[in-house]
């Protein structure tokens, strides 16, 4: 029961790592190699709030997720869309955004450790046993949970139930045909690129509460993001928070019933395990 | 803040230029490399031991005036620093542009174990001291007989993990704990290898190593291990732990109710950032090295640690960077820039440090701290290969 | 072999001779260690390029090769004689590669290049789990008499060596086969060409040139750490470096190594403590400026000499 | 009909899922036969040439190339073992000149040629086509009536037994479609067996010797071109109750 609990709220921590890129990459088609550093730009928010304001840090939010949107709503339309227009098929616009934001999160390193410096930051907050059935959890990783599930809900609830993510789910079947039943391609792919760096931000706002960052830990948020994006299936926000509990599940089980020593190992051989039996990943279409 | 630091050299030179000839024509500023991670995987912990340090001995050397110099002449110190990015390869090129392209008369040793017995090879050809504040490792007897440069002072793994033998035996001789300990480590190189060095230490000291698990670097919740830490009910608790994972740890130990007497985690539990996060509930908490706060040297370089850099020091590795900057500058105040005369100087003389007095012997210093406790907010040194100062350990309250 | 292939031959010999002789010249070491790293980088890129560059697979799994050679040595090194080790490093790696190969050339896109990235993460962690478990601090220190000389001459013929594989690969039948299969491969199979075999081939050349650069690179490094020989960024600058100079040449991986090595070179020394934001910068103009790779810049440009003699 | 026969398709059955895209269907192809394989859009004639050359193998039922099972086989295989073919829509290799896109085919295929050897064949084959003018170019210079004849000269380069043309006469205007019937002729005649899927009537009457029309998946109809053009079933499957 301990590794179920444990096990979902690692998960969702890992489902908050990759939301934001399963709408950048399955959506927009933008494989973002900069997205752990804007995981850790908005956790450098947190903090600031935090420590110089002394104020709860997830009041940052009103400030960093609609910052992270309009920086990657201008990020996409003067970076990307020229990558996207120059681009003669997916593998060229592939190989492109990996070079364009592996640049990027040079520069996004560069600029945070222009401002906040080359430290660890890291603060205490919520940080305090929470009993779930007579056990004690940490109140800030519930707390991580409740927002991860929230951010899901309204996720899934705006692709499914309002227009605008109709054109979003259709634009990440087929950018072609969307374009061709009057969807806005450009409008829509900046706007779902601008939604998953929002969300990739206020993602960093939680984590920053229990993990302990540097401006240069980006990367390893990223290769995180890849997999279980990659693992759910592109383009499929169920797909990557499915994938996201189940990686955190096997993380858990191993590290308390075989070693935790293992822990990264299991979860890369599941990762491994999945794309041979399903190439497609988790929910993704099979394309022929 | 190092772009500040050479603003200032900068105007200070432009300055000394303008002024008209008074005294002695001010020599040419002895040039220190330096070259340390401000990216990568170890900026974070060279951001708190190693750059603040370097920043503030130059600063301090030249607020006074530069080094005085045999002659009687002062000469100011100029800093070249480079990012080496945690890469051990730009680590060598570093230090390689250092010595061939900047013609520096002084490297600064680079920031920690890997990138300084990387960068080894390079300090040995050229003839430049290396010493090596940041690095613990057991092979010194090798590293020193193959470069004759090189200068140990954090200590070696066997003797981390004796010490904190020793401490939990006092605690068990005064019947604080039983023997049980539980022992987790983070497997990277540190970790693997004091995780190595404690197994047999600790049998043989008669503790009990009830709990034994490696963890990965990068493991994002570590709960199942201080959950099955703590389920196998032990009397001590001790985690050769990297920073990260020290600060995790630590929280997830209280939040779990982890109530051991001794509780030691390693790296960075002398961080002044981890009393920022736990405040007063890291009383009695153990961790690597330790410092003598009581000697005025101590109080005054945290004073100024304090002033200059705007960040408090570490209670560990920082003023043993401190010291090794004391080292070169008293090496070059006694016999100049020559290189070898440095090396052979500092082979020989007793220098007086932050630390209190230093004298390497086979190039390496054998009297250091190696378990600080914290008590009342100040990391305490609390055991040490001979020196003096250490204050009793005491037994870990609740949280 | 025609007499243009007989010059470019002995014109390539001619240059690798003269590169030998760099660690003779005075003052040379600082030289010496940037062309050590533009030696190894041109390797690496080079030979992923020989399988990457036809096929379109990009593979990020170079730091799991790389790492597999460090740790080789590292695991061997006094026991077992150097070359041995390096012959050692090399059959580890096409064992690697053969295992990986054989069962994941099928999956395509985007899918290989996450899965190579996963693969290097596992292969690290088993790597780093066996060594706390099993083998404790032994064998991460590498203590040999190598110099940094004998590394760049070693890194050298392994260049020279990686040319001529190459070389002599585009020449075969396999490499007309894998031109093909990059095309299509629809078509490939109904002309009767076994892809598998074909990509996994090339896959294992380049995973045993890459755990031999590891195996290489070991005594530079005197102390092997996992999370400095399994570096991710090596495996990402590999590619990069590749892209950029062009992965359908041979030669196209050169020209995208020099010059950004010197690049890089130039703003690590020139702007310590902007390096990474600069870098950054420096990247992206190179990705808009150029957009077809080194390569494509130079074949545009003889293209277009090519016209205006003609005109002419 | 004293020929033996080259290719046997024996009740072979393709499902796509809950699509039964063939069902049931057998024929043989003899040596020197022209077959032509007719149907309406989407009776699965396409499909047919899929099996046959290895892209899909079938649900059930086999495939024989000289009493060899070739069904069970790659496409590879199968291409090695003398089954050579074009594509509806051309798949001409975009970065290959014109004279490698043949070559490919004399080098892997049922001949594997190599070096001088393999050019010369190659060449030989584009001259047939009507091609040698183009052997340099690159392919991006090609018409699409070009992309044709190079792909042809590839499937040829192999050496053929059996050779499956996929709608290769479509598009032709009426010269081109005389040169092409002829071209056709003379593969046959060199002892090749051709499978042909077609909608140029007129091509399919002066050039096949017996036709299979299919429906939906079933063989409807076999028989010499006129004979099987004229039944009704035939009739109704092209122009009947369908509402496409």
């Amino acid at each position: 029961m301990d590794i179920l609990i444990t096990g979902i709220l690692l998960g969702a921590t890992y489902s908050l790592i990759a939301m934001g890129l399963t709408l950048q990459y399955g959506v927009a088609r933008i494989m973002n190699l900069a997205n752990g550093e804007m995981l850790v730009a908005g956790a450098f928010g947190a903090f600031w709030v935090f420590t110089a304001q002394q104020a709860s840090p997830f009041a940052a939010a009103l400030v960093v997720v609609p910052g992270a949107f309009a920086l990657n709503w201008l990020i996409y339309r003067y970076l990307l869309r020229p990558l996207v227009r120059r681009a003669k098929n997916r593998g060229m616009l592939e190989v492109d955004s990996i070079l364009a934001t592996f640049g990027m999160s040079f520069v996004l390193v560069g600029i945070m450790l222009m401002v906040f410096g080359g430290g660890y930051f890291t603060y205490s907050y919520l940080a305090e046993p929470f009993e779930i059935l007579g056990s004690p959890f940490a109140l800030n990783r519930v707390v991580a949970c409740l927002v991860a599930v929230a951010i899901s809900g309204l996720l899934y609830w705006g692709l499914n139930g309002t227009r605008t993510g109709m054109a979003l789910r259709a634009l990440a079947v087929d950018p072609a045909a969307a374009g061709l039943v009057a969807i806005d391609v450009p409008r829509m792919s900046a706007f779902s690129f601008a939604l998953g760096g929002a969300v990739t931000a206020a993602g960093g706002i939680v984590l920053s509460t229990f993990l302990t960052m540097d401006a240069s830990i980006g990367v390893v948020f990223t290769m995180k993001a890849l997999i279980i994006v990659i693992m759910g299936g592109v383009g499929d926000v169920r797909g990557a928070i499915v994938a996201a509990v189940i990686l955190g599940l096997a993380e858990t089980a191993v590290a308390s019933l075989i070693d935790p020593g293992l822990t990264l190992a299991a979860a890369y051989l599941l990762f491994v395990l999945v794309l041979l039996l399903r190439p497609e990943g988790l929910f993704g279409r099979r394309q022929s | 803040m190092y772009r500040r630091t050479a603003l200032k050299l900068a105007a200070a030179a432009a300055l000394a230029g303008a002024l008209p000839l008074g005294f002695v024509h001010a020599a040419d500023p002895i040039k220190i490399g330096a070259v340390a991670p401000k990216t990568g995987p170890l900026a974070g912990g060279a951001a708190i031991t190693h750059w603040p340090n370097v920043q503030l001995w130059v600063h301090q050397v030249n607020e006074r005036g530069g080094l005085r110099m045999k002659d009687g002449g002062r000469r100011k110190v100029e800093l070249i620093e480079y990012d080496d990015r945690t890469n051990p390869g730009e680590t060598i090129k570093a230090v390689e542009r250092l010595a061939t392209q900047d013609k520096v008369d002084f490297i600064v040793a680079p920031y920690g174990t890997g990138l300084n017995l990387a960068a080894a090879p390079v300090f040995a050809k050229y003839g430049y001291p290396q010493i090596a504040c940041t690095s613990v490792t057991d092979k010194v007897p090798e590293l020193t007989k193959r470069y004759p440069s090189i200068f140990f002072t954090l200590g070696t793994t066997t003797a981390f993990a004796n010490s904190v033998a020793e401490v939990l035996n006092k605690l068990r001789a005064e019947g604080k704990i039983g023997n049980r300990v539980a022992m987790v480590n983070v497997a990277d190189a540190f970790g693997i290898e004091l995780a190595e060095a404690a197994r047999p230490i600790f049998k043989t000291a008669g503790l009990e190593i009830v709990y034994d698990r490696s963890y990965p670097l990068g493991t994002q919740d570590l709960s199942p291990i201080v959950k099955g830490a703590k389920a196998a009910n032990p009397d001590a608790f001790v985690a050769w732990s990297y920073p990260p994972d020290t600060f995790a740890i630590t929280e997830q130990s209280k939040i779990e109710g982890m109530n051991v007497k001794a509780y030691y985690t390693a790296v960075a539990t002398a961080f002044p950032a981890y009393r920022g996060k736990f405040g007063k509930s890291i009383e009695g908490h153990l961790g690597a090295g330790g410092v003598n706060l009581d000697t005025s040297e101590m109080k005054a370089y945290l004073a100024a640690h304090k002033k200059v850099t705007g960040k408090d020091a570490d209670y560990w590795a920082s003023p043993v960077t401190y010291a090794g900057l004391q080292v070169l500058e008293q090496a070059i105040e006694a016999v100049g820039t020559d290189r070898k005369a440095v090396t052979e100087y500092i082979k020989k003389a007793t220098f007086k440090t932050v630390m209190g007095p230093w004298k390497f012997v086979n190039q390496s210093i054998h009297d250091f701290w190696t378990v600080g406790q914290w008590q009342k907010g100040l990391f305490h040194g609390v055991s040490s290969t001979g020196l003096p100062g250490a204050k009793p350990v005491i037994a870990k309250p609740g949280w | 072999m025609s007499r243009a292939e007989i010059r470019s031959l002995t014109l390539a010999a001619a240059a690798f001779a003269l590169l030998a002789f760099l660690p003779f010249l005075k003052d040379s070491g600082y030289l010496l260690s940037v062309s050590v790293s533009i030696a190894m980088y041109t390797v690496l890129a080079t030979s992923w390029a020989l399988f990457s560059g036809p096929t379109h697979y990009i593979s990020l799994a170079t730091a799991a090769f790389y790492g597999l050679g460090a740790y080789v040595v590292a695991a061997g090194i006094g026991a077992i004689s150097y070359p041995l080790l390096l012959a050692l490093a090399g059959t580890a790696g096409a064992v690697l590669a053969l295992a990986v190969g054989v069962t994941t050339l099928r999956l395509t896109g985007v899918y290989f290049v996450i899965f190579t990235l996963g693969l290097a993460e596992l292969i690290r962690q088993v790597v780093t789990w066996v060594q706390n478990n099993l083998t404790g601090s032994r064998g991460m220190y590498v203590f040999t008499e190598i110099t940094e000389r004998i590394i760049y001459w070693e890194l050298l013929g392994l260049a020279a060596l990686v040319y001529l594989v190459g070389w002599l690969v585009a020449r075969s039948r396999l490499g007309f086969a894998l031109h093909i299969i990059g095309n299509d491969e629809l078509v490939a199979a109904h002309v009767g060409i076994n892809s598998a075999a074909a990509k996994l081939i090339l896959f294992v050349i380049s995973g045993v040139f890459a755990a031999v650069v590891g195996a290489v690179m070991a005594p530079r490094y005197t102390y092997i750490e996992p999370s400095i020989v399994y570096s991710p960024e090596l495996s990402f600058q590999v590619v990069i470096m590749a892209l950029l100079g062009g992965a359908h040449r041979l030669w196209g991986p050169l020209v995208g190594v020099i010059p950004f090595a010197l690049l890089w070179e130039l703003i690590a020394a020139r702007f310590p403590t902007q390096t990474v934001l600069l870098l950054g910068v420096a990247f992206l103009l190179i990705v808009y400026l150029i957009p077809h790779g080194v390569v494509g810049r130079i074949e545009f440009a003889l293209e277009r000499l090519r016209w205006g003699t003609r005109r002419g | 009909m004293a020929e033996r026969t080259v290719l046997d398709v024996q009740s072979v059955v393709k499902r796509f899922g809950g699509l039964l895209a063939v069902d049931q269907l057998s024929f043989a192809v003899r040596q020197n036969e022209v077959l032509g394989l007719i149907g309406p859009n989407g009776s699965g004639k396409t499909t047919v040439l899929n099996l046959i050359s290895g892209v899909f193998k079938p649900t059930t039922g086999d495939i024989y190339l000289d009493d060899r099972l070739i069904s069970d086989r790659p496409a590879r295989h199968i291409a090695r073992a003398g089954v050579g073919r074009t594509f509806q829509l051309v798949r001409i290799l975009p970065s290959l000149t014109v004279l490698e896109n043949v070559m490919a085919g004399a080098v892997f295929g049922h001949k594997r040629l190599w070096g001088r050897e393999a050019r010369k064949y190659a060449e030989r084959q584009l001259e047939r086509v009507g091609m040698a003018h183009a052997m340099g170019m690159a392919t991006a210079a090609l018409t699409y009536i070009d992309e044709k004849r190079v792909e042809l000269a590839r499937a040829l380069a192999s050496d053929p037994r059996v050779l499956l043309l996929d709608e290769w006469l479509a598009g032709l205007n009426p010269t081109e479609l005389q040169t092409g019937i002829a071209l056709i002729r003379s593969l046959r005649e060199e002892g090749r067996s051709i499978v042909l899927v077609e909608h140029v009537m007129d091509a399919i009457r002066s050039l096949c010797d017996r036709c299979v029309v299919m429906s939906g998946g079933v063989k409807i109809a076999e028989g010499a071109p006129a004979e099987t053009l004229a039944d009704r079933e035939v009739i109704r499957a092209y122009l009947g109750d369908e509402d496409a």
